[in-house]
Order: C-alpha cells, then sequence, then structure tokens
C-alpha cells in the first residue's frame, strides 16, 4: 500500500498525543477536539481500509515490513487480516465515542485524554502486529495508560483496582515473554508471526522440557496469559474491580477491547502456531467455557451493583466465545470432518467478540449516564424511572435485549453460532450452557425491572432525560447491535476467509487423526 | 624532563583532589577541590594538544559549572552553618565495588591491544573544530543548542518557587 | 420474484415499518399515530382476504410456494432463510390480520388517553411483525428467532402499565418462562441441524425421510422442540405465565395471550408434525390433554374475569396440543382458527364489562372493589345489550354447542381422541381428559355469564353507571361474534354437522415422513368413524356443563359454597392453581437467586479476597519474616530486585519493601557490572 | 609518559572516583559532582583517542558535545535539586523516597 494505512491507523492517536501535549491545560475544550479529530480520523482510516480489503484472499493484507532490532531479527511488521480487521474497526470506534463519553470528565484532562489516545495507539498496535515482539511491546504499552486511567481517573477503591489490574496482566505478559521467547529460539530466531505458524508445529514435535511436553508447556503459558484478559475462571476476579472503579469511558475500552484481546491472542498466537496443543485443550476450553457461562451469570444475578452486573455479564458473555473456539476440533476427521460446526464455532466466535464489544460498550455507557444523573449505581435504588425518562429505558431496553441475546439483536447470532458449531462435539456441555441464555434473560430482566419499572421512586421526581451527547455516543452502536443482529454477513464475509484458514490449520493437528 | 614532571604532577594534583571531592566531609571543600580537578584535567588536555578544548573546560567548568553548582550549595543549606557536612553511605561495600571496577578496568586497559597511531602534532585545533562544527556536524551542534535552551527554560521554569 | 412472496413480505415489512415509525416519531403524529398501525394491519388485512380468496377460488389443496435466500455464507455452512406459503400459512395469515386488526380498533377506545398511546400501537405492530414472520416461516432459525420477537413483544405488552408491580412482575414472568421453553427448542434445533445439516423445513423433512435422525434422538428431538410449543402455549408444567399476563391491557390479551401467539405453539408442532415420532406423540398428546383438564379444574373456581378466560384459553390450547399428538393435527389446527375468533371476542367482551365497571366505579368514587372481580357484578344483560348477546354467542361457541364454530372443530378433535384411543386401548385415559374438560368448559364458561349479566351485583348502584361501550369497541365484537357462527367454516355446505367444509378440504393432512407412523389416511379413516360417536357424547357433555351451571348460579338449586365445601381439598387446589406458582418460587426461584447470591458471595468475597488476595498477602509476609530475620541492606535487596519482578505479581501490598533508595540500585548495577567483569576475564 | 594507556589509567581512576561518589555520597549536589567526574572521565578517554588511536578532530567534537551536555544536566540537576529542597526541605536523596510510598 502506498501510505501505510496500518502505520498510520497506530500512530494516529500517538500524533494527537503530541499535538494534546502542546495545548495549554487551560484550554480543555482544544484538547478534547484535538482528541476527537485524531481517532475520528481514525475511525476514517479503519473504515477505508475495510472498504479495500480483499475479502476472498488468504493471508496478510497491506503489510509493512521494517527492520527494527536487525541483531535479534525483530522487524517492524504490521498486516491485517479477517480477524485483525474487525477487531481494528472495534477499536477504533469504541476509541472515538469513548472521547465523548469522557467529554465531562474535568479532572487533569490534558494527562486524561493524552492517556487515553495512547491507550488506543496500544490497543490498536496490538490487534496489527505481526511480530511477536513488536506484538509483546504494544501489549505492553497498553497496560501502563490503562493503569493510570484507572488509578487517577477512578471511583473510591481505583488505587486498589488498578494495582490489582496491573498486576495480573502484567502476570500474564511475563508468562507470555517466556513462551514468546520459547517458541523464537524454536523457530530459529523469528518472530515473525508468519514464519512462526509454518515453523512452530514442526519444531516442537517431540521436544520436551523436564519431561513435560514443550508444546504443551508453552500453551499453558499463553493460555494463561489470554485467559487473564478473557477472563476465564479462575483468572477473572480482576475484572469485576476495574470495571466498576474505572471511569465510564475506560470501562467501555476495558470490556469492548481488552477482553478481546485475550480471545484473539488465542486465535492469533495459540491456535495456528500450536494446532496441537488447541486440540489437546480444547475439551478442558469447553468446560471452562461452560464455567465462564453459569459462574458469570449466576454472580451477575447476584449482584446489586449494576456496573458489576454488565461486568460479571461480560464473563458470562465471553463463555460463548470460548465454547465457540472449542468447537474447531469438529473439523478433525475424529470428529467426521464437520466443517460446518467447526466454520460456524470459530466465525460464531468472533462475530460474538465483535458484537459483546458493541453490546458491552453500550452497557457501560447507559450505566454511565444513569451514575451522571443519580451518583449512585445500586440497582435497588432506583424504581419507576421508566416513566421519567422513556428514550433511556428504551435505549437501556435494546441493549438489554441485545445482551440476553435476544433474535433481532446482534447479541443473539454469535451465541446461536457458537452454541452450534459447538454441539456436535459437546452435547453436553452445550445443554448445561443453555441454561445461561435463561440466566441471562433473568439478570437482565430482572434488573431493568427494577430501575425502570414499577413506581416512581420518588427521589428521581425530576431526573433529567439522557441528553444528545450521550445519545451520539450510543446511537452508532445501537444502529450496529441492530443491522448485524438482521443481516450478520458483513462482517462475516469479513472474516471468514481467515477463520477458515485457522480452521484448516489445526485441522492438520495429528491429534485429529481418526483412531 | 621538566615536562614529565610537570605532567605527573598534573596527573597528581587530578586524581588527589578528585579523591578529595568524593571523600570530604565538607560540601564546600569537595566543591573547591573539584576546581582543581577540573583544572588539572585541562592541564592533561594541553598535554594532549587539546587547546581548543583545555580552555573551554577551564571556560565552561570552572566558569560555569562549578558556579553552578556552589550556588545550588548556597541555596539549599543555611549559609550560617560554619560546616556543611554531608554523611555518605555504604562507603564499604560501594569502596570495595569501585576498586574492583576500577581493577576490572586496569587489566582491561592493559590488556587490550590498542591500535595506536602517532598522527603529526597539530598546530592548533580551533581553526579545523570551528570547520567541523560548521560543516560535519552542523545538525548535532544545532541539536545541540535547541536542547541548552531547552534545558534553560527547563531548569528556570523548575527551580521557580511555589507552584 | 414471485409475486406472492412479494405479498408475503409485505406482511413483514408493513408492520415493521409501523413499528419503527410509531417508536421514534409516533408521539408527535396527529392522532399520537395511530393510524399508521392501524393502517399498516388493514393493508394486510386486505392482502391476506385477497389471498384467502385465491386460494378458495383456485382450490388447491397443495399449492405451496417456497422460496429461499442465503443469509449468510461461511464457506462450507449456509444459512438460508425464506418463505413458505400454501394454505396454512394463508388461513393463519388471516386469522393473524383480523383479529389484530380487530384489536387496533378495538384499542382506539380502549386505550384512549394513555400517556403511551403511540408506544402501544407500536408494540402492537411490532407483535403483528414477528407473529407473520412466524407463520411465514420456512425454516427453523428464522421461525426461533420470531419466536423470540413474539415472546418481546408480550413482555412489553404485558408490562405496558409497568407502574403496577403486578405487571412488571407479570412480564418478566412470561419471558422466563417462555425462554425456559425457548431453550429446549433450541436444543431440539440443534439436534435436528447436526442431524440434518439444515434448518430448512424440507431439508429437515427429507433427512429424517432419509433416516439422517431416527430412534430415541429423532423422539428426543422432537420433545425438544415441542418444549418450545409448551412455554409459548402454555402447557403444563410451563402454563403459569399465561395466567398472570392478564395484567396487560385487555386488548392484548385478545390478541396474544388468546387468538394469535399462543397458538403459535401449536402452529409450530402442526407444521413440524411429520416428523414426530410416535412416541414423541404420545408424549405431546398427553401433556396436551392433561393441561386441558388441569386448566379446566382451575379455571373453575377462579373468581377474576380475565383469569376464567387465560385459563380457558390454557385449556383450549391443551385441546389443539392434544389433537396434534393423537395425529388429528388438522383438527388441532382448525380449533386454533375457530377459538381464535370466539377467544378473541369473549376477551373483547370482557374488556368491555370491565371498562363499564371501570367507569361505574369511579363515578362511585370507589377505588377499593376490584373491577375484574365476577363477585361483584351481575345483571348487566340489560345495560349492555350488545356485550351480553356476542359473549353468549362466544361462550356457545367455546362450550361446544351446534351451529356454532367451536362445536365443529371440538367435535373433530374428540374424534380424533376417540379414534387414537380405539386404536390403541392403552391410551384410553386421553379422551377422558377431552370429555372431562368439554364438560368443565361449559360449566365455567356459562357461570362467567350467568355471574355477569344475571342475578346482582355486589353494590347495587352501580347499575346506574353501567353503560354500552362505544362503536368502536363493539363492532368488533359484533363481528367476531359473528364469525363464531358455523356457516363460516362449513361453506360451501350449510349443514351445521358438516366435517367437510372449505377448511377440510383445503388442509390436507400429510403424511408423516417417520418411518412406522400411521399415514394420515388411516389417521383420517379413523376420525371418520370416530365423528359420530364423539359428536353424540360432546352434546351430551356440553348440555350436561350447561345445565349445571344454570342449576347452581341462575337457579341457584344447588349452592355453590355447599359444593366447595363437599369437595373440600379439591377445591383449595382448584382454587389456588394446585400450588404451582408456590411450589416454582419455593423450590426454583428462589433456591436460584440464593445459589446465585452464595456463587456471588464465594467468587468475591471468598474467592478474590482470600485467594487471590491471599497470594498478595502470602508474598509479603515471607518478604517480612526473612527482611528481620536476615541483614536488611542485602538480602531484602536481593528480594526486592531477584524476586521483584514475580513478587509484584501477586501483591498490592509489596510495594511496602521497595526501599526507594536510588543508590542501593546503582550498587546492585555496579555488582552486575562485576560479575560481567569477572565472566569475562574468566 | 606519553602514551595511551597512561590517560585511560587516569580516566579510569578518575571515573572509579566519580562511581564511588555517586554510590555513597548521600548529598544530592555531591552526586552531582561524582558525575561531573564520571563525565571527564570519559573527555580524557576522548581526547586520548583523539591523540593516539587517529580520532583526530572528531574526538574533540564530541568531548565538546560532553561538555555542553554536563552543563545542560548540571543545570537541570541543581534545579530539580533545588526544587526538591523547596519541597522537602532537605537535599538528601535517600530521604527523598517518595517513590517508595
Amino acid at each position: 500500500m502506498d501510505w501505510n494505512i496500518l502505520s498510520w491507523l497506530i500512530w494516529l492517536p500517538v500524533v494527537g498525543m503530541v499535538a494534546i501535549a502542546l495545548i495549554p491545560r487551560e484550554k480543555p475544550e482544544i484538547i478534547k477536539i484535538i482528541a476527537a479529530v485524531a481517532t475520528g480520523l481514525q475511525l476514517w482510516v479503519v473504515i477505508m481500509l475495510w472498504i479495500q480489503f480483499d475479502r476472498g484472499a488468504v493471508g496478510f493484507q497491506f503489510q509493512e515490513k521494517l527492520a527494527w532490532i536487525p541483531s535479534f531479527n525483530i522487524h517492524y511488521f504490521l498486516g491485517v487480516d479477517g480477524l485483525s480487521l474487525p477487531m481494528a474497526l472495534l477499536t477504533a470506534l469504541l476509541s472515538f465515542l469513548g472521547i465523548f463519553v469522557s467529554w465531562k470528565i474535568d479532572k487533569a484532562v490534558k494527562g486524561y485524554f493524552a492517556l487515553f489516545l495512547l491507550l488506543d495507539t496500544g490497543m490498536m498496535g496490538v490487534f496489527l502486529s505481526l511480530d511477536f515482539f513488536l506484538f509483546y511491546v504494544f501489549w505492553e504499552v497498553m497496560l501502563l495508560p490503562m493503569y493510570f486511567l484507572i488509578g487517577i481517573w477512578g471511583g473510591p477503591q481505583r488505587e486498589y483496582a488498578a494495582i490489582k489490574f496491573f498486576l495480573y496482566t502484567l502476570a500474564g505478559s511475563v508468562l507470555m515473554l517466556v513462551a514468546m521467547l520459547a517458541l523464537y529460539f524454536s523457530c530459529g530466531r523469528t518472530f515473525d508471526m508468519t514464519q512462526m505458524i509454518v515453523l512452530a508445529p514442526e519444531a516442537l514435535k517431540g521436544v520436551t522440557w523436564w519431561g513435560l511436553d514443550t508444546l504443551k508447556v508453552i500453551w499453558i503459558f499463553l493460555f494463561i496469559t489470554f485467559a487473564i484478559k478473557v477472563p476465564i475462571f479462575p483468572f477473572h476476579t480482576w475484572l469485576p474491580l476495574a470495571h466498576v472503579e474505572a471511569p465510564t469511558a475506560v470501562s467501555v475500552i476495558l470490556a469492548g477491547v481488552l477482553l478481546k484481546m485475550g480471545t484473539y491472542g488465542l486465535l492469533r498466537i495459540s491456535y495456528p502456531m500450536l494446532p496441537d496443543g488447541a486440540v489437546w485443550f480444547a475439551g478442558a476450553l469447553a468446560i471452562l467455557a461452560l464455567i465462564n457461562i453459569i459462574w458469570g451469570a449466576l454472580c451477575a444475578l447476584a449482584q446489586t451493583d449494576l456496573k458489576k452486573l454488565v461486568a460479571y455479564s461480560s464473563i458470562n458473555h465471553m463463555g460463548y466465545v470460548l465454547l465457540g473456539m472449542a468447537a474447531v476440533v469438529a473439523a478433525g476427521a475424529q470428529h467426521g470432518t464437520n466443517m460446518t460446526a467447526a466454520q460456524a464455532g470459530m466465525n460464531g466466535a468472533v462475530l460474538q467478540m465483535f458484537n459483546h464489544g458493541t453490546i458491552t460498550a453500550m452497557l457501560f455507557i447507559l450505566v454511565g449516564v444513569v451514575y451522571d444523573r443519580a451518583h449512585h449505581r445500586d440497582i435497588d435504588g432506583f424504581g419507576g424511572l421508566g416513566v421519567k425518562m422513556p428514550i433511556y429505558s428504551g435505549v437501556v431496553a435494546l441493549a438489554f435485549f441485545a445482551g440476553l441475546g435476544l433474535p433481532g439483536l446482534s447479541g443473539f447470532i454469535g451465541e446461536a453460532m457458537c452454541f452450534i458449531g459447538a454441539f456436535p462435539v459437546y452435547k453436553l456441555i452445550v445443554i448445561i450452557a443453555t441454561l445461561g441464555i435463561l440466566l441471562n434473560a433473568s439478570y437482565f430482566l430482572w434488573a431493568y425491572q427494577r430501575i425502570f419499572l414499577g413506581g416512581l421512586n420518588e427521589k428521581y421526581a425530576d431526573i433529567p432525560e439522557i441528553n444528545g451527547r450521550e445519545l451520539f455516543t450510543l446511537v452508532p452502536l445501537a444502529v450496529l447491535v441492530v443491522l448485524l443482529g438482521v443481516y450478520p454477513a458483513p462482517v462475516l464475509n469479513v472474516m471468514k476467509v481467515t477463520m477458515n484458514y485457522i480452521i484448516e490449520i489445526v485441522q492438520t493437528s495429528s491429534l485429529l487423526a481418526p483412531h | 624532563m621538566a615536562a614529565t614532571l610537570i605532567f605527573w604532577a598534573i596527573v597528581l594534583l587530578t586524581v588527589v583532589s578528585a579523591a578529595w571531592v568524593v571523600l570530604s566531609q565538607n560540601l564546600i571543600y569537595s566543591a573547591v577541590s573539584l576546581l582543581f580537578t577540573f583544572i588539572g584535567i585541562a592541564g592533561l588536555y594541553v598535554f594532549m594538544m587539546a587547546d581548543f578544548i583545555a580552555a573551554t573546560q577551564v571556560v565552561i567548568y570552572v566558569g560555569g559549572i562549578l558556579v553552578l553548582i556552589i550556588f545550588g550549595i548556597m541555596l539549599t543549606h543555611r549559609i550560617t552553618h560554619v560546616r556543611i557536612s554531608h554523611k555518605s553511605v555504604q562507603r564499604g561495600i560501594g569502596a570495595l565495588g569501585a576498586i574492583l571496577i576500577l581493577m576490572g578496568l586496569v587489566k582491561m586497559i592493559i590488556t587490550s591491544p590498542w591500535r595506536v597511531i602517532h598522527s603529526p602534532d597539530p598546530v592548533g585545533t580551533t581553526a579545523g573544530i570551528g570547520k567541523l562544527l560548521m560543516i560535519d556536524y552542523l545538525l548535532p551542534f544545532e541539536v545541540a543548542s535547541v536542547l541548552l535552551l531547552a534545558a534553560l527554560i527547563g531548569a528556570a521554569r523548575l527551580a521557580r518557587k511555589g507552584d | 420474484m414471485d409475486v406472492r412472496i412479494l405479498y408475503g413480505s409485505l406482511f413483514l415489512i408493513l408492520p415493521l415499518l409501523a413499528f419503527v415509525i410509531q417508536i421514534f416519531v409516533g408521539n408527535r403524529l396527529p392522532r399520537k399515530g395511530d393510524w399508521v398501525s392501524i393502517g399498516a394491519v388493514l393493508l394486510t388485512l386486505c392482502i391476506a382476504i385477497a389471498m384467502f380468496a385465491v386460494m378458495l377460488v383456485y382450490d388447491d389443496p397443495h399449492f405451496k410456494v417456497d422460496k429461499s435466500i442465503e443469509w449468510f455464507n461461511l464457506g462450507s455452512w449456509t444459512v438460508e432463510i425464506g418463505m413458505l406459503i400454501d394454505n396454512i400459512t394463508i388461513v393463519m395469515l388471516l386469522v393473524v390480520a383480523v383479529v389484530s386488526g380487530l384489536v387496533h380498533i378495538y384499542s382506539v377506545g380502549y386505550m384512549a388517553g394513555d400517556p403511551r398511546y403511540s408506544r402501544y400501537f407500536g408494540y402492537l405492530s411490532l407483535f403483528t411483525f414477528s407473529m407473520n414472520g412466524i407463520v411465514l416461516s420456512n425454516n427453523l432459525f428464522s421461525i426461533y428467532m420470531f419466536w423470540e420477537l413474539v415472546g418481546l413483544s408480550s413482555y412489553l405488552l404485558i408490562g405496558f402499565w409497568f407502574e403496577k408491580d403486578s405487571a412488571a412482575d407479570a412480564g418478566k414472568k412470561a419471558f422466563l418462562v417462555n425462554r425456559i421453553g425457548d431453550i429446549g427448542m433450541f436444543i431440539g434445533i440443534l439436534l435436528f441441524f447436526t442431524g440434518t445439516g439444515s434448518f430448512l423445513f424440507t431439508d429437515l423433512f427429507e433427512g429424517v425421510a432419509n433416516g439422517a435422525l431416527s430412534g430415541s434422538l429423532l423422539t428426543i428431538a422432537g420433545i425438544c422442540i415441542f418444549l418450545g410449543a409448551v412455554g409459548k402455549s402454555a402447557q403444563f408444567p410451563l402454563h403459569v405465565w399465561l395466567p398472570d399476563a392478564m395484567e396487560g391491557p385487555t386488548p392484548v390479551s385478545a390478541l396474544i395471550h388468546a387468538a394469535t401467539m399462543v397458538a403459535a405453539g401449536v402452529y409450530l408442532i402442526v407444521r413440524l408434525f411429520p416428523i414426530f415420532t410416535v412416541d414423541a406423540l404420545t408424549v405431546i398428546a398427553y401433556v396436551g390433554g392433561f393441561t386441558a383438564l388441569f386448566s379446566a379444574i382451575i379455571a373453575v373456581t377462579q373468581n377474576d374475569i380475565k383469569r376464567v378466560l387465560a385459563y380457558s384459553t390454557v385449556s383450549q390450547l391443551g385441546y389443539m396440543v392434544l389433537a396434534v399428538g393423537t395425529g388429528a393435527y388438522v383438527a388441532g389446527l382448525f380449533h386454533l382458527v375457530t377459538h381464535a375468533a370466539f377467544k378473541a371476542g369473549l376477551f373483547f367482551c370482557s374488556g368491555s364489562v370491565i371498562h363499564a365497571m371501570h367507569h361505574a366505579y369511579h363515578k362511585l368514587n370507589d377505588h377499593e372493589s376490584d373491577p375484574q372481580d365476577l363477585r361483584n357484578m351481575g345483571g348487566f344483560k340489560d345495560k349492555m345489550k350488545i356485550t351480553y348477546t356476542t359473549m353468549l354467542i362466544a361462550t356457545l361457541a367455546i362450550s361446544g354447542v351446534p351451529f356454532m364454530s367451536g362445536f365443529l372443530s371440538k367435535d373433530a378433535i374428540l374424534a380424533g381422541t376417540l379414534a387414537f384411543a380405539q386404536h390403541h386401548p392403552e391410551h384410553s385415559l386421553l379422551p377422558v381428559f377431552g370429555f372431562g374438560a368439554a364438560i368443565l368448559t361449559a360449566f365455567y364458561m356459562f357461570r362467567l355469564i350467568f355471574m355477569t349479566f344475571h342475578g346482582k351485583p355486589a353494590r347495587r348502584e352501580i347499575l346506574d353507571h353501567i353503560h354500552e361501550s362505544p362503536s368502536v369497541m363493539t363492532t368488533p365484537l359484533v363481528i367476531l361474534a359473528t364469525l363464531s357462527i358455523f356457516i363460516f367454516y362449513t361453506l360451501p355446505f350449510a349443514n351445521p354437522f358438516s366435517d367437510h367444509g372449505w377448511y377440510m378440504h383445503l388442509v390436507e393432512p400429510v403424511n408423516s415422513v417417520v418411518a412406522g407412523n400411521p399415514t394420515a389416511h388411516e389417521i383420517e379413516e379413523g376420525i371418520h368413524h370416530a365423528h359420530l360417536p364423539a359428536m353424540i357424547i360432546s352434546l351430551i357433555v356440553a348440555g350436561l356443563g350447561i345445565f349445571l351451571a344454570f342449576l347452581v348460579y341462575l337457579r341457584k338449586r344447588i349452592s355453590a359454597e355447599k359444593m366447595a365445601q363437599r369437595m373440600g381439598i379439591m377445591y383449595k387446589f382448584s382454587f389456588n392453581k394446585f400450588f404451582m406458582d408456590e411450589i416454582y418460587q419455593k423450590y426454583l426461584v428462589n433456591p436460584s437467586i440464593i445459589f446465585s447470591k452464595a456463587v456471588g458471595f464465594l467468587d468475591w468475597d471468598l474467592y478474590d479476597k482470600y485467594i487471590i488476595n491471599g497470594f498478595a498477602w502470602v508474598t509479603k509476609r515471607l518478604s517480612r519474616i526473612i527482611g528481620i530475620k536476615y541483614d536488611y541492606d542485602i538480602l531484602d535487596q536481593k528480594i526486592v530486585d531477584g524476586v521483584g519482578r514475580s513478587t509484584h505479581f501477586f501483591g498490592a501490598g509489596l510495594r511496602l519493601i521497595q526501599t526507594g533508595k536510588l543508590q542501593n540500585y546503582l550498587l546492585w548495577v555496579l555488582g552486575g557490572i562485576i560479575i560481567i567483569f569477572i565472566i569475562q576475564v574468566m | 609518559m606519553h602514551d595511551l594507556n597512561t590517560y585511560l589509567i587516569i580516566g579510569a581512576v578518575l571515573f572509579t572516583l566519580g562511581l564511588f561518589g555517586v554510590i555513597t555520597r548521600r548529598n544530592a549536589i555531591a552526586v552531582l559532582m561524582g558525575v561531573e567526574l564520571i563525565l571527564n572521565a570519559a573527555n580524557i578517554n576522548f581526547i586520548a583517542f583523539a591523540r593516539f588511536g587517529g580520532m583526530n578532530l572528531s574526538g574533540h567534537i564530541f568531548a565538546m558535545f560532553v561538555i555542553i551536555m554536563a552543563a545542560v544536566e548540571a543545570a537541570v540537576a541543581l534545579a530539580i535539586i533545588i526544587n526538591l529542597y523547596n519541597n522537602l526541605g532537605t537535599v538528601n536523596i535517600d530521604e527523598a523516597d517518595t517513590l517508595k510510598k
């Protein structure tokens, strides 16, 4: 590509950050406008990319490769495929909306928006890197602004939450570093992911460390790293706290984008590089998915803090993604080469990642809206708001119904595809997991009833209706939720070739040979 | 012979005053002996035919940096204190480490097969340095000037009291 | 594009458009936009009538249009959705359009002045859209989607007056209970999809015929699909939501909870009839039969006019399910059609009565008395002549009295059941359920009529304020009552006992594709033979029921209280709906809430607090012990620098042991350099 | 006397002394002086290599840049130290341990 579109995507926010650094702090309006322009341009670039992306081609497009640290064979290597493109779109969209969500921030505005843009760069970099080392660097770059955004602009327990988030994720990063180096040396000193995908399966065949299969050790290390991000039970406890304490826009980014990095990492790194590991672990993954679904839903049902409820619902929803990912083994000869199921599961997983990003972003923005007005989030402390805020309650209803997987809204289709994919292989697990649908509906409807229905709580007799700026942040998401619920093909068409490629890689695993 | 004697005298001055800088209990004494170290080093430059650098050394270090340091001492200590003393920490282990490093460095210097090229003694380096600065090293020179300016502003801003 | 498909899609587009308009700009339109929704539904009604007329003219029992388009394609997996239009579809579309149209018109009067008037019509349009979607779907996937969407509109409409806690509760309950059934249905869809690799009905039938799915797996899949119908059609044990759903506005009860949506379950199993195994059908028959009798028993003792009707709806739906289970699915669908007319009529009448009561109590400044309680009513027959007449006609129809539509369809069902029992004597319980429910139906329906329109009200003065409802409300009543007369269903014959009307002719039973099931012809033969005995028995039981009600509630020859006392425990069970709600609350809902609280506690207050933070605590403790025991300057530093990163990992508190002294760090850097030197030298 | 090794050893000695100062001094200004010694040690090496290693005038230029850097560093460091003094009332760097808390 002539104009290095991917580099623009990554570095535009940094340009914005530098511009912000030059603006005196007395002019918050200009700072906000610069941030909005930077992310807006990024969104525009990603949409251009979306249009120009060749949907039929296998492999990475718009590649950029520059030597970075030649002595270690490290490159500045970018590329985009059907898996990373939806994630990049999600990142750009949520970052752009996040700026408007945080319009009312009044504490250290300059620092906030500068960090927010840095975070944006980190996330975009993770999704577009094709060099493992670069991936790792962006992965870490993202942590720092997140730490400060939670730790400075968060709620009452912000410092505890920030440090917990930081340590949890750092722990994962350490394991990823080890796994990365192990792969680097096994693949003959390369960090190039496209190379590693080809070399790693052969290189790790039969290698053992202290009597353990190296492959399994690396897989577990990577898995824990990504599991913390997803988060998968039992590595999930940072999430409710961080979400609850973070400012609204940061919660949106956390739930909307950061969680996807866990599953993205699994699909980008673990699956293609360690197909044997993927197959070996698929059963456990399905069980963990089940636990995530049920556990998350039950915890959500128990919450009285609205934001915590939404946070646990994320755990629940990411469970569906994992379930879809576990379905990849259906493509193996052992399971009758059921490509239909494997494709349904894998595509469903990525679709669900995307859709969950939009839905959960809506949910967090909506929680922020009511919090700004009532200054608390206690579900039982509201009541009957539906009379006073008809538009707001309508949008919440849309988001809640999307969250509980109502057909016609985007939450349903991904979930259903994950179930369809996993069913032929993991019948019992899927049947138990469908209970999650019921629990989903219970906690959302129950919460909805307690907040909006029933008699009006007199305390909120003159609570103001949602305003134009807030609506502006919600409308694009709502449109996506409805459109993709009715017609998911635009996103599926982008990702399907890539997902089929990953399925084919995993399919070749010797563990899937017929008995 | 005289030159040799002068050389060793300068070396002695430099090393001893440098030692005094790091060992003295009195901060003012340290500063003053630092002056002698700088002058000694300027002398060593002269011995190496680096007249311009020697002059720069004297002007900037002695005239600039040292004055700054003494200002710093004055500003951060009540001047009425007769002895501006200061303690040291972890001297034992510090000395041990320093000596080990020195041993390592000396061994390295002695055992390394340096490629020595005896260039003819230059007659005045100023003109050459000037040309180099204006032609080959123009960009670094300009960057350095911007850096100086930035540091100046930054230092002034930092040292301002009360905000 | 096939013009019929175009017409079919209008059934979806028009109401959807109306819904969108109502939600976004409804409030700003003149008359709050009710004409948008009404116009949309009346247009669909016109198309439905046209299609119906064309169907009658062409007179082709095998008429069928089935078109699919690709929804998305993943390479090996292509999902197609599309439309299926055949005679069943057309009949259903007409039913939906007629009832929905009348409900729209009726609502103009009933909902006048409501603050969320335009939203109400928006929701009605949404419902019409999704219901038409179910009817038009040619595949399980989109049927499931519309299935949930009708659930949504039902939720929204039940909880329409959400300021009332009971309404909000009822809406939630309806949605959740339906979801239980939907989960079953979803698993069923998964099973069918895994077996046949497609969602399309045609592929499904073909797959089952080719044995892609067979034996007990097919039975289980069928029962799972049926679970969806159990939820939606309020069959035992998921019937509990329907009576509560009466919290919604009465026209909604008529449309959704009597005539159309609840019948969707029946429609589903009718559509999928060919793939149910004998075992699955038996389960269906028993569930339906039991529900019919069970809820009829409950209906006898209820005092809320709408609740009586709700339980009667459950009971009638049980009939339809029973019919499908016994193989007489054509009869079941027939009953669905006739029931839609007379039950919607009954609800409209009750709405008219409640409207009048409301008005009267309002005039009397009485806000305590329940305007829906039968015991407060009585003697309205002279005040509300139209309502009385139409309600009487509908009641006669539901009781299965000759010359009424209900007689025809009920008779067909009972004949089917009887025939089934003759074939399989081990299932003789089924006709007992059927006839038992029939006698009770006649009894409680006439009890309702007598208590409402005869006798005396609890407060005599309210009679002065009872008025007939406005014509916008009574017109639909008259139309529906007219549609309850036999002639509309027996044409081209005018014989009220005929079982050969256009309907029986145009909707032909289809052979089951499951190997070993009886053929449609066999079933039809059986029904034909059982026709006469069934008719005679049903006449007797209907007469008996009406006579009993006459004795107890009009002539007061038998005291209702005494009878209740004599029945003792049976009465108590019936009056309390067999304590189903309490049982669910106590053994299902409460434990799940408690369980979720326990899990939440476990997750947050135990797991996170003690295990995760425990790591931090242990690390902190460990470091402190070592720090005290050993030389602070040396070992502590080592822990900070060497283990620092890994200790970081676990604990927020760990930063306390960082000295923060730069020179310490520098010293260690120095140490590192020395070590490198030494290594280099050696 | 006039050979490379002599100058390098002198440089090494000054470096070591500077290092020792940086490690052991508590007073920030004294630490700064140690840093100056280290920089000067480096400069001696530059000039020595310029004279004996064939670097010629480039070595001088480098030395000049180092001096510039030293000036900048001293200015900024002293500004920081004064700020520290204003805020904490001390210039002892082991008491400035806010990083720890």
